[in-house]
C-alpha cells in the first residue's frame, strides 16, 4: 500500500504527471498573458503541450562530433532531478516524501537540470553551445549567492520558533508557518522575498536573465544542437523548472495557509505559484530587454545579494 | 600480536623502498615488491578496524620496549587510536590504488625503479607521522616525506617546470619544516618529554606560557605549511603540476591530511586551544580565505592540472573550516570531507594523468572533444567533477552538507552572525568550484577534437582500474553515510574531543585523570542534523523517475526518428550555414562575465603569485609573524 | 652565559630568514636555509646543557634522583637535525645546478615560469 | 492515442527558421511584420527558432545567390525531418529581377523540392500568414505519411 501510494506520488501528484501538466499550463499562461500585455490575441494556453509533442514527433539528430551517450542522457538526468525535487517541497502540507526535504538539499537538486543543460550543450560539441555554457554557469554563479542568503535568513526565523535556533528543514519551515502565519507577512522577509522574485527567472532562465539560451545571439546558446525528443524534454524541464521555483517560492515565503479543505489549500497555493510567475517572469519579460552577461552578474552579487542579505540580518537582530 | 601492526605497516613501505632498489630493474619484480608493500600495509590498517573504530581499543607500543620510567617517556612511541587510524587508512589507500595505477603510468618515465623507492618513502613517511606518538619522530618523517615529495616532483626531467617546482619546494617546505623543529625544541625545554600524550597531560597541569604560546604559533604554522593553508598554496600549485600524476593524488591526497593531522593534534590534543573562542575565529578565518583565495585562482588556470592544485587546497580550506568550528557535527564534517577530498581529487589527478598519459599535455586549450576517444574516462571525470561540486547523491555533498549545518549551527549558538558568512563562502566556494570543472569538461572532454588529437586511445586497463575503483568509492561514502559514520567518522571525532583514553594508553591507566582534571571538554562528541538526508533512498527514486521519464518518453517515439550519428551535412555541427571549421570554445575563454566583474581582484592575485620564491618566503614569515601576534593577542 | 647562546640562535635565526626573504641568487637561499638550521641547532643543543653537569653516560641501575648531568636528548635531536639539513643543503644545491643548466641563470627573479 | 496528439500538434507548432539567400531585406522585413501585434501568427503556433535543428519550416527569401547556395542547402540538410520549405517572396521561386545575372543560381527548386511558394515582391502579411498556414498542414501531413 505504501509503495503504491508512493508511486502515485511519484508518477501522478505532485510527480511526473502533475507537474508535467501544470508546468505546461503555467509556461502556457506566461505565453498568453504575455501576448495580451503586448495587445496581441497570443497563441492558446495549450501552445507548450503542442510544442512538446511536437517535438516528440520530430527526428533526433546527433551531430558527428557530440559525445554521443552524455548528448542523450543528460535531458532525461535534469528532467528525473526536477522531478525529485517537486516531490520534497511540501504543497499545502502534502510532502510526498517529508523529513527528507532540506533546503541545501534543493539547493544542489536545482542545479542539476542546469547542469545537465550545460554538459548535454557541451558533448554536442557546437561553440555556440561552448559560449552558452560559459553564460549559463556565470547565470549558476549569480543566482547562487543570493539564493543561500534567502535560504539561510528563512531557516533563521523558522528555526528561532523551534528550540533549534536555525532549520534546514523545509517540514519545520512550512510548520512554522502554518503556527504565525506565511513568512511574507513578516518586515524582515520583505526584501528576502524581492530578491526571491529576481532570482527564479534567473534559475528558470527567461528573460531578462535568460542570457545562457539567447537565441538571437547564440542560437539558443547550449541547445543548438537539440533536436527531437531530447529537445522536448529539456523544453518541459524549462516549464517544470518555473513551477517548481514558484513552488518554491511558497513554500519559503507563503506558506501555512490553511482553509480547512484540502482541495481549497492546493488550489490557492497553485494560484499563488501563477500570480508568481506572473509578477516575475511575465511582467518583466513585457518589460525588459535582455541584460549582458556581467549586468547580469553584478546585479545579482550587489543589489540582490544586498537585498538578501538586509533581510538576513534583520532577522539577525530579531526584527 | 595486535601491537605490531602498526610499526608492521610503516616498516613494510620502507623495506618496500630498499627493496626495490635492488631488484627494480625487473619490471615483473618491481611491480611484486610494490604491491606486496602497499597491499600489506593497506591490509593491516584494515585489520585495524574491528579493534580500534569499533571496540574502541587503543593500541601503544614503544619502539624497542623502552617503557616509561617513573612517568617520563623516555622511547619512541607509536600509538593508534581512532583519530589515527582514521588518517592511517585514508593514506594507505590512495597509496594502494595510486600504487597500481602507477605501474603502467611510469612507464613513460626513465629508471621507474627510483620513482618506486621515492614513492614508497613518501608513503612510508605519511604513515609514520599519522601513526607516530612522539613529536620528534613526527619531524623527522615529515622531513622523509618532504623530500620524497620534492624528489618526486621533481622526477620528469623531461618537463620543463618540474625543477623549479622542486626546489619552490623544497625552499618553502623547508621553512616549514623548520617551524615544525622551533617549535619541538621549545615544548622540549617546556616539557623535557617528547611524547605526545606526556606533553599534553604536562601541558595542561602547566598551564600555557608565553613560550608555550610561542610554541603553538609555531607548530601550528609549520604543520600550516604542510597542509598548503593559503599563504603556503603557490607551492602547491607548482609542485601538483610538474609531479607525476599519481604523485600529485599522493601529494594532494595524502602530504596535505598530516599537514590537517598536525593541527588537529596540536590544537585540539596537545594545546587544547581550540576551546578558545579566538582560536577557532582564527582557524575558520585560515579556512575561509584559503578556499575562496583558491577557487578564484583555480578560476583562471589554463592547465588540467594546475587548476586541481588549486582546488586542492580550497578543498583543504573546507576541511580546516570545519575543524575551526569545533563542533561534533563540524569535526565529522570536516573529516568526512578529508576521506571524500582523498578520493576524488585522487581520481580527479588520476584522470588528469590518463589525460596526459594519452594526449601529452595537460594544457586546456590544447585539448577537446576527448570524450569521443576516452569514453571511460570522460565518466570517470564527471564522478570526480560531481563528488568535488558536491552534486547529490557523491560523496562530496553529504560533507559539504555536514560543514553548511554545522557553519550555521554554530552561528545560531553564538548568536554570531559571522558564521553565517562562512556557510555563505563555502556555498559559493562550491559552485566556482563546479563552474571550473565545467570549464575543464568543456574544454577538454567535450567541444571539438583537435586535428592532433584523432589518433588518441583509451588509456589502458591497468591505469582504468584504479580510477573505476576510486569512482565507486565516491559514489558509496556519498550513498551510505549512515554506515560510514556508524564505523568510520564517529569514532574519529569521538578520538578528537576526547583524549583521555589516548594519554592513559601511553602512560599508563590513571595519567590523565591525575594530569587532566580540570580540564573541560571542547565540544560534546554528540550530534544530530537539522534535517534528514537518505542518499540511498534518494538514490532510489532518482533512478526509478529517471525510468518512467524515459519510459513515458520512448511511447511516444515508435521507432520513428532512429537516432544517428554520421559524418554529412546533415549531422555537421551548425555553423550558421557554413561549414565546420576547427572553433573550440574553451579555456581562458570561458565566465568572462564573471571574470570581468572581478577583474582587479584577479589582477592583482595573479600578480602576487609572482613565481618568485623570495615572494613566497616572505609571505610565510609574515604569516607567522601574524599567527603569533594573533596567539599572543588572544591565547 | 646560556643567554648568549639564545641570543646567538635568534640572531641566526634572523639572519637565515632576512638572506631567504631579500636575496635574489638561488645559493645564497640556499646558504640562508642553512643559517636558520645552524641558528636551530644552537637553540636546541642549549635547552639540553646544564651547566657544571657531568656526561649522561650510565645504565639504567646507576640512575639515582639527583643526579647532574647534561640531558642526551637534544644532542641526539641535534645530530638527527644536523644530517637533515646536509640532506636538505645536498638536495637543494642539486637542484640550483639543474636549475643554472635549464636557465642559464641563478637570479630567482628570473626562474619564474610557474607563476599566476 | 500519444501519436494521434502528436499527430495534431504538428499543425499547430510550427517553428520557423528563416534563411537570407540574397535578399534585398523586403521580404524579411515582412515576415517579422507577421509576429507583431497587428497580424500576431504566435495564436498559431508559428515562432522563429534560433537555429535549423529546432525548426519544421524553412523559410528562404533571395534569389538564390553563387555565395548563399552551399549555405542555404547545409542548413536546409541540418532541419530534422518531417520538415517543409517555403520560399518567400518571387526572387527564390523565379529569380525575380535578378534572373540572369551572373552572380544568381536560383531559383530554389533546382535544389530542392520546394513545399510552399509565396509571391510577391513583396508579399502582404496575410499572403504569408497563409503560406506559413498551409505550410503548417503539409508538414502534418507528411507526419502522417511517414
Amino acid at each position: 500500500m505504501k509503495l503504491l501510494m508512493n508511486l502515485v506520488y511519484i508518477l501522478i501528484f505532485p510527480g511526473l504527471l502533475f507537474s508535467s501538466v501544470f508546468g505546461l499550463w503555467l509556461a502556457g499562461i506566461d505565453r498568453k498573458i504575455l501576448a495580451r500585455m503586448q495587445k496581441r490575441v497570443g497563441p492558446p494556453v495549450m501552445q507548450p503541450t503542442y510544442d512538446f509533442f511536437k517535438l516528440m514527433g520530430k527526428e533526433t539528430i546527433i551531430p558527428d562530433n557530440a559525445a554521443r551517450s552524455t548528448f542523450l542522457l543528460a535531458p532525461y538526468i535534469g528532467l528525473a532531478s526536477l522531478i525529485v525535487t517537486v516531490l520534497f517541497i511540501p504543497i499545502a502540507g502534502i510532502q510526498a516524501f517529508g523529513g527528507v526535504a532540506d533546503i541545501v538539499v534543493i539547493l544542489y537538486l536545482l542545479t542539476i537540470p542546469s547542469l545537465a543543460i550545460m554538459f548535454g550543450g557541451s558533448a554536442s560539441g557546437s561553440p555556440f553551445a561552448g559560449v552558452g555554457v560559459s553564460r549559463t554557469m556565470v547565470a549558476i554563479m549569480s543566482y547562487e549567492l543570493p539564493l543561500i542568503l534567502i535560504m539561510l535568513a528563512v531557516g533563521r526565523l523558522a528555526g528561532r520558533g523551534f528550540d533549534m535556533g536555525i532549520t534546514f528543514s523545509l517540514e519545520k519551515i512550512a510548520q512554522y508557518q502554518a503556527a504565525n502565519g506565511p513568512n511574507l507577512f513578516c518586515w524582515s522577509m520583505i526584501p528576502a522575498a524581492v530578491a526571491m522574485l529576481f532570482v527564479i527567472p534567473c534559475e528558470v532562465g527567461a528573460q531578462p536573465f535568460d542570457v545562457g539560451e539567447a537565441e538571437t545571439e547564440i542560437c539558443e546558446g547550449p541547445l543548438v544542437e537539440y533536436s527531437g525528443t531530447p529537445l522536448a524534454i529539456f523544453k518541459l524541464s524549462h516549464a517544470i523548472k518555473m513551477f517548481v521555483m514558484t513552488l518554491l517560492f511558497t513554500a519559503l515565503f507563503l506558506g501555512g495557509i490553511s482553509t480547512g479543505m484540502l482541495w481549497l489549500d492546493v488550489v490557492i497555493v497553485l494560484g499563488i505559484c501563477a500570480v508568481v510567475t506572473l509578477v516575475c517572469m511575465t511582467l518583466a519579460h513585457a518589460i525588459t530587454a535582455r541584460l549582458k552577461v556581467e549586468q547580469m552578474f553584478r546585479l545579482f552579487w550587489t543589489v540582490i545579494a544586498g537585498l538578501a542579505l538586509l533581510s538576513l540580518i534583520l532577522v539577525w537582530i530579531g526584527i | 600480536m595486535i601491537q605490531h601492526f602498526p610499526i608492521l605497516s610503516i616498516m613494510v613501505l620502507f623495506l618496500g623502498a630498499f627493496l626495490v632498489v635492488l631488484v627494480g630493474r625487473s619490471r615483473i619484480a618491481r611491480t611484486a615488491v610494490v604491491s606486496a608493500a602497499v597491499l600489506t600495509s593497506f591490509a593491516l590498517m584494515v585489520a585495524l578496524i574491528k579493534p580500534v573504530m569499533i571496540d574502541g581499543q587503543i593500541i601503544s607500543y614503544w619502539m624497542g620496549n623502552w617503557a616509561p620510567v617513573s612517568g617520563y617517556a623516555i622511547g619512541i612511541g607509536i600509538e593508534v587510536d581512532a583519530l589515527s587510524l582514521f588518517f592511517g587508512l585514508l593514506v594507505s589507500l590512495a597509496v594502494m590504488l595510486s600504487g597500481f595505477y602507477s605501474f603502467k603510468y611510469i612507464t613513460q618515465d626513465d629508471s621507474p625503479d627510483l620513482f618506486f623507492t621515492l614513492y614508497l618513502m613518501l608513503a612510508g613517511g605519511v604513515m609514520g607521522i599519522v601513526l607516530s606518538g612522539d613529536l620528534f619522530n613526527i619531524f623527522v618523517m615529515l622531513e622523509v616525506m618532504t623530500f620524497a615529495a620534492v624528489a618526486l616532483t621533481a622526477f620528469r626531467s623531461w618537463n620543463p617546470n618540474a625543477r623549479e617546482a622542486a626546489f619552490k619546494y623544497l625552499v618553502v617546505g623547508s621553512l616549514g619544516s623548520t617551524f615544525v623543529l622551533l617549535g619541538t625544541a621549545l615544548v622540549y625545554g617546556q616539557c623535557h618529554t617528547l611524547n605526545l600524550a606526556q606533553i599534553s597531560g604536562l601541558l595542561s597541569v602547566n598551564g600555557i606560557n608565553p613560550t608555550m604560546t610561542f610554541a603553538f604559533a609555531l607548530l601550528f604554522t609549520g604543520f600550516g605549511v604542510k597542509a598548503f593553508m593559503t599563504p603556503f598554496h603557490p607551492i602547491a600549485a607548482d609542485a601538483h603540476a610538474a609531479a607525476p600524476s599519481s604523485v600529485s593524488v599522493l601529494i594532494s591526497g595524502v602530504f596535505t591530511k598530516t599537514g590537517v593531522y598536525g593541527i588537529i593534534r596540536v590544537s585540539y590534543f596537545l594545546f587544547k586551544s581550540m576551546g578558545m573562542s579566538s582560536m577557532q575565529t582564527g582557524l575558520v578565518f585560515i579556512g575561509c580565505v584559503s578556499m575562496f583565495v583558491c577557487v578564484t585562482m583555480a578560476l583562471n588556470q589554463h592547465d588540467f592540472k594546475r587548476l586541481l592544485a588549486f582546488h586542492s587546497i580550497s578543498q583543504i580550506g573546507y576541511i580546516l573550516t570545519s575543524l575551526g568550528l569545533c563542533s561534533a557535527i563540524g569535526i565529522a564534517g570536516g573529516l568526512y570531507h578529508a576521506i571524500n577530498h582523498t578520493l576524488f581529487k585522487g581520481l580527479l589527478f588520476l584522470t588528469a594523468g590518463a589525460v596526459l598519459y594519452a594526449t601529452g599535455t595537460t594544457k586546456l586549450e590544447k585539448l577537446g572533444g576527448l570524450a569521443r576517444r576516452m569514453p571511460q574516462t570522460a565518466a570517470l571525470f564527471m564522478v570526480g567533477a560531481f563528488s568535488i561540486s558536491g552534486i547529490p547523491p557523491f560523496n562530496g555533498f553529504v560533507s559539504k552538507w555536514m560543514i553548511y549545518q554545522a557553519a550555521y549551527e554554530k552561528a545560531a549558538e553564538t548568536g554570531s552572525i559571522g558564521y553565517a558568512f562562512v556557510t555563505v563562502i563555502a556555498v559559493v566556494t562550491s559552485v566556482l568550484t563546479l563552474a571550473s570543472f565545467v570549464k575543464v569538461g568543456q574544454s577538454v572532454f567535450f567541444g571539438e577534437l583537435p586535428v592532433e588529437l584523432e589518433n588518441v586511445k583509451e588509456t589502458p586497463l591497468s591505469m582504468r582500474i584504479p580510477m573505476w575503483i576510486m569512482a565507486a568509492l565516491c559514489l558509496l561514502t556519498g550513498v551510505l553515510p549512515g554506515l560510514m559514520q556508524q564505523y568510520i567518522i564517529n569514532p574519529a571525532v569521538r578520538a578528537t574531543l576526547d583524549y583521555k583514553g589516548y594519554i592513559d594508553a601511553m602512560m599508563g591507566e590513571g595519567y590523565a585523570a591525575a594530569h587532566l582534571a580540570d580540564t573541560v571538554p571542547l565540544a560534546e562528541a554528540k550530534y544530530t542534523f537539522a534535517g534528514a538526508w537518505d542518499p540511498a533512498f534518494w538514490l532510489v527514486l532518482f533512478v526509478i523517475v529517471l525510468l518512467g521519464v524515459t519510459v513515458a518518453m520512448m511511447i511516444g517515439k515508435s521507432g520513428r526518428g532512429a537516432a544517428t550519428a554520421i559524418a554529412d551535412d546533415k549531422h555537421d555541427t551548425f555553423f550558421g550555414g557554413e561549414k565546420n571549421t576547427f572553433s573550440q570554445v574553451g579555456g581562458g575563454d570561458l565566465f568572462w562575465g564573471f571574470k570581468y566583474n572581478f577583474r582587479r581582484y584577479l589582477n592583482v592575485m595573479g600578480n602576487a603569485h609572482s613565481g618568485v620564491v623570495n615572494d613566497y618566503v616572505t609571505w610565510g614569515v609574515i604569516d607567522l609573524a601574524l599567527i603569533i601576534v594573533y596567539c599572543f593577542i588572544f591565547m | 652565559m646560556m643567554l648568549v647562546n639564545y641570543i646567538g640562535a635568534v640572531l641566526l635565526l634572523a639572519t637565515g630568514f632576512y638572506v631567504m626573504m631579500t636575496k635574489e641568487n638561488i645559493i645564497k637561499i640556499v646558504i640562508g636555509m642553512g643559517i636558520i638550521d645552524y641558528g636551530l641547532n644552537l637553540i636546541i643543543v642549549s635547552i639540553g646543557f646544564n651547566e657544571g653537569g657531568t656526561a649522561p653516560i650510565f645504565t639504567m641501575s646507576e640512575l639515582k634522583p639527583g643526579m647532574y648531568f647534561v640531558d642526551p636528548v637534544p644532542q641526539a635531536l641535534t645530530l638527527t637535525s644536523i644530517v637533515i639539513g646536509a640532506c636538505v643543503t645536498a638536495m637543494a644545491l642539486t637542484l640550483c645546478i639543474k636549475l643554472y643548466e635549464e636557465y642559464g641563470t641563478l637570479n630567482s627573479s628570473h626562474i619564474r615560469r610557474l607563476r599566476g | 492515442m500519444i501519436k494521434k496528439l502528436i499527430d495534431e500538434s504538428m499543425a499547430k507548432s510550427p517553428w520557423v527558421f528563416h534563411i537570407n539567400a540574397g535578399s534585398c531585406n523586403g521580404c524579411d522585413i515582412e515576415l517579422v511584420a507577421v509576429l507583431t501585434p497587428r497580424y500576431d501568427a504566435e495564436r498559431l503556433g508559428f515562432k522563429l527558432a534560433g537555429t535549423p535543428r529546432h525548426a519544421d519550416i524553412v523559410v528562404v527569401s533571395g534569389p538564390v545567390t553563387a555565395q548563399s547556395k552551399d549555405r542555404v542547402l547545409r542548413t536546409i540538410a541540418q532541419v530534422p525531418d518531417p520538415k517543409v520549405i517555403v520560399t518567400l517572396g518571387s526572387c527564390p521561386c523565379s529569380g525575380n529581377v535578378f534572373k540572369g545575372s551572373y552572380s544568381v543560381v536560383g531559383p530554389l527548386d533546382k535544389y530542392v523540392p520546394v513545399d510552399v511558394s509565396i509571391a510577391g515582391c513583396a508579399p502582404k502579411p496575410e499572403a504569408i500568414i497563409d503560406g506559413l498556414a498551409l505550410a503548417a498542414q503539409i508538414i502534418k501531413e507528411k507526419r502522417e505519411k511517414q
